[in-house]
């Protein structure tokens, strides 16, 4: 399975409502080791939300704090961004993603990088 | 970003998608054009295995015509019918910041396979091509 | 790899859409670059649009001619070398003819326009004459004679002005 | 002196960026036909160019990464290959446009007619970029162009009216005779030829190619608020020559050679043979500008090894790329398309490209993960904001004016 195959993806949940498509995959490292590099990255969770462009550009994290008119164009639906963990994940097709739950439920209790 | 750590948290797209790879000499060897997962067992969560580098990965992301263009080049270059893409394996990154860096050199990547061509077919042809610029 | 809503309002913010429509946008460009580098000379249908594009013709023709009065000028107090003269004179004198070439390929409408362009077309040939020797003699390296064409230079120039003057 | 020549890079860019082919002829005609009512779009781009390249060589300095690397992070794979495709085009124009400029100004030097010189001049800017170090290249090319700087003393001999030369540019009107969108047509034209995206391409890149570190930000710092600032000035100096010498007699500007002129009037044999060393001196560095830049760019996209900091052998693609640019850029220059005409659409198309180039980097200049605590202030941000809306505008308004005028006739 690759990166590619999974960004972009509909994510739909457990009643087949929409929830908005995969931004990006949060990957956590306590995999088994892997060569010299060590413990690999495990696929922890689907980033998963109506889509913001600040995201992608990495404006919207609190981190960054300027500029101004960048922050309030892109950054301010952060918020409504759900992680739904990989383990809710039921089934992958092409470029669809069906979650065992609804989307409160999704929501898991993960770590944010 | 801090040096390999257990228990690290980041974005696939944001913080390893697009970057470019550097080697163990510090030469450019080609971007993170896809990330390949693969689980250890059923139902295991997958791990990151491979990066994907070169246009081999980069022409099936793009898409269109442009995209199949990419693909096309890959395959003439690589002999077997139905090449995948250039895989680099993870083990082999150094470390992870502005860039990926790895432990080896370009040589020894799947990825080189266009440069080296170049490098045969055009430029070692032309006078001066091995010294250093005065 | 952007979310298709975030693609969409990418789109919005940077004005390009994805590769594919991308070369549709460079296509559409060049077409518009090309279609602006052609300037036909539309066809002059009453005395009014003649007149116009006589003055225009002439005020090039004025500009060239005192491109190279300033050009002998320079050569008069040996300010420049005879290749930058022979260059600029050229240029003047291309310009010149062009626009004289131009002019006479337009239908005048009417009788009235085919009087007016009797009287521009001796202002030009006279003007692009005296251009050609100046570019000559520059040619020659001769810039005692490139000096000499100052005179007749600065009677088309007059001549030029009167007329762009009587047709305002 | 080595401090002194620490400045090089900028001069070579602003030199080779504000005045090449393109941008002479810009300021010249729009000098003739304006006098300095244009002057301000001059200086709102040396402003907006020192903000941003400012922002790019602080980037490259502190990670490393020139611009189109981040080009391509930012916005995407997709986005950034049309991106892509779209700044190697005005680049590749752009370079086809220089290597004819070189010609002309080999051609006012010598008569021999310019496109017998075109194929030569394609293998000498192949020749320096393949065998000539980064450093003594923007050395020498930049010391050169300030031949140029004899524009301002030729200027001062003219002895012009300051005050109505000074009330021209600080009261800009419509001149009579021209309309309002021809007017703005040019000040766009201007605009992007101040601005031109291959400025940034270059500046960043050759941030990395000399290697700078944190300590040299100082540096970027002095080569982009003294080369840029310098290069605005020269562009309105020439202005103000062709408003003195030519506005008066109602002549308009087509040429090179007529760019030259005043300057020859005004010194005499010395003065032209400055300009003209000057002029030869600004195309060719905007020729290996634009030849590196299209190679950078490709390059940086697909993270090939770039750069004239390896052996060209360990750059095999980056040098590929040059080479074939530079091959195609002779053979269009060779159909003898108006090479003043192309560089002034160039330049117009550059400016309907603007926002693409610097909105990436007005994000990443505020990313703590790259830049640490050398993130953009307040202050710079709030002029990077308001130029990219200014950029936003102009890039919308850029075709339909271009149609509207038919290019400014």
């Amino acid at each position: 399975m690759r990166l590619s195959e999974l960004l972009d993806s509909d994510v739909t949940d457990r009643n087949g409502q929409r929830i908005g498509h995969v931004h990006d995959v949060q990957l956590v490292q306590d995999g088994p080791p892997l060569g010299t590099w060590g413990a690999a990255f495990r696929l922890e969770g689907l980033v998963v939300g109506p889509g913001s462009i600040g995201t992608r550009l990495g404006i919207a994290r609190p981190e960054v704090k300027g500029p101004w008119i960048l922050k309030l164009l892109f950054a301010r639906r952060r918020s409504s961004r759900i992680l739904i963990p990989w383990d809710r994940v039921r089934d992958i097709g092409d470029k669809h993603i069906s979650a065992d739950c609804v989307a409160d439920e999704c929501q898991g209790a993960l770590e944010r990088p | 970003m801090d040096p390999p750590a257990r228990g690290r948290r980041l974005y696939a797209a944001l913080h390893l998608l697009d970057r470019q790879i550097l080697d163990a000499d510090s030469m450019m060897a080609g971007k993170v054009d896809d990330l390949e997962f693969e689980s250890a067992h059923d139902g295991a969560a997958p791990v990151v295995t491979d990066i994907l580098s070169g246009v081999g990965a980069l022409g099936p992301r793009l898409g269109g015509r442009l995209g199949r263009w990419l693909t096309g080049i890959h395959r003439r270059l690589r002999p077997e019918p139905e090449p995948g893409p250039a895989r680099i394996s993870f083990g082999v990154v150094k470390k992870l910041d502005n860039h990926v860096e790895l432990s080896l050199h370009r040589s020894e990547l799947e990825n080189n396979q266009l440069e080296a061509w170049t490098r045969d077919n055009l430029i070692a042809h032309i006078p001066g091509a091995s010294d250093a610029p005065e | 790899m952007l979310t298709t809503e975030a693609r969409r309002q990418s789109e919005v913010l940077l004005g390009v859409r994805s590769a594919a429509t991308g070369r549709r946008l460079l296509i559409l460009v060049l077409l518009v670059v090309s279609a602006s580098c052609v300037q036909p000379v539309g066809p002059a249908r009453t005395f009014d649009s003649y007149k116009h594009k006589a003055k225009d013709t002439a005020e090039t023709a004025l500009s060239s001619v005192e491109t190279a009065r300033l050009g002998a000028r320079a050569a008069k107090r040996d300010d420049v070398f005879p290749s930058f003269l022979s260059v600029l004179l050229g240029e003047a004198e291309d310009e010149a003819m062009s626009a004289q070439s131009t002019f006479d390929s337009v239908q005048p409408p009417n009788k009235r326009s085919d009087r007016l362009r009797d009287r521009l077309d001796a202002l030009l040939v006279r003007a692009t004459d005296a251009l050609s020797q100046a570019r000559i003699a520059a040619r020659r390296a001769d810039l005692d004679e490139v000096a000499r064409q100052a005179r007749p230079l600065a009677r088309s120039s007059r001549e030029l002005n009167r007329f762009v003057e009587a047709q305002k | 002196m080595k401090k002194l020549l620490g400045v090089t890079l900028g001069i070579l860019t602003a030199i080779g960026g504000f005045l090449d082919i393109g941008d002479i002829v810009t300021a010249a005609v729009t000098g003739a036909r304006f006098r300095m009512s244009l002057a301000w779009a001059v200086a709102l781009g040396v402003v907006g160019i020192v903000i941003y390249a400012e922002m790019a060589g602080r980037v490259a300095t502190v990670s490393h990464r020139p611009v189109f690397d981040l080009v391509r992070e930012r916005v995407g794979a997709r986005l950034g290959l049309a991106n892509l495709l779209a700044s190697y085009l005005v680049t590749f124009l752009t370079l086809a446009a220089e290597v004819a400029g070189v010609a002309l100004a080999l051609q006012l030097a010598s008569d021999v007619n310019y496109l017998l010189w075109i194929p030569l001049v394609g293998f000498l800017v192949w020749l320096v970029i393949w065998r000539v170090k980064f450093e003594t290249m923007e050395n020498v090319f930049g010391l050169i162009g300030l031949a140029l700087i004899v524009m301002a003393v030729a200027l001062w001999q003219l002895h012009p009216d300051w005050s109505s030369l000074w009330h021209s540019a600080s009261h800009p009107e419509v001149t009579s005779g021209e309309g309002t969108p021809t007017y703005f047509y040019y000040a766009i034209a201007l605009f992007g030829a101040t601005m031109t995206p291959y400025e940034v391409f270059f500046f960043s890149s050759g941030a990395v190619e000399e290697r700078w570190q944190r300590n040299d930000l100082m540096l970027n710092r002095a080569n982009v608020y003294l080369g840029f600032p310098l290069g605005g000035l020269l562009t309105l100096t020439l202005m103000a020559l062709t408003a003195v010498v030519f506005a008066p007699m109602n002549i308009t500007v087509e040429h090179l050679s007529q760019a030259a002129l005043p300057t020859s009037l005004a010194l005499g044999k010395v003065g032209l043979a400055l300009i003209i060393i000057g002029f030869f001196a600004a195309t060719f560095s905007a020729a290996l500008e634009t030849g590196l830049s299209a190679g950078y760019t490709i390059s940086q996209y697909f993270g090939w090894q770039w750069g004239k900091f390896v052996r060209p052998l360990g750059a095999a693609r980056f040098h590929a790329v040059v080479l074939i640019s530079l091959v195609g850029a002779v053979l269009l220059a060779l159909t003898a398309i108006d090479p003043v005409k192309l560089t002034e659409y160039t330049v117009v198309l550059a400016a309907a490209a603007l926002p693409l180039t610097y909105f990436p980097i007005l994000v990443v200049a505020n990313d703590p993960d790259f830049m640490g605590d050398k993130v953009n202030s307040r202050f710079s941000n709030a002029i990077a904001s308001i130029y990219m809306v200014i950029l936003v505008v102009v890039s919308l308004a850029t075709i339909p004016l271009m149609i509207a005028t038919k290019a400014g006739a």
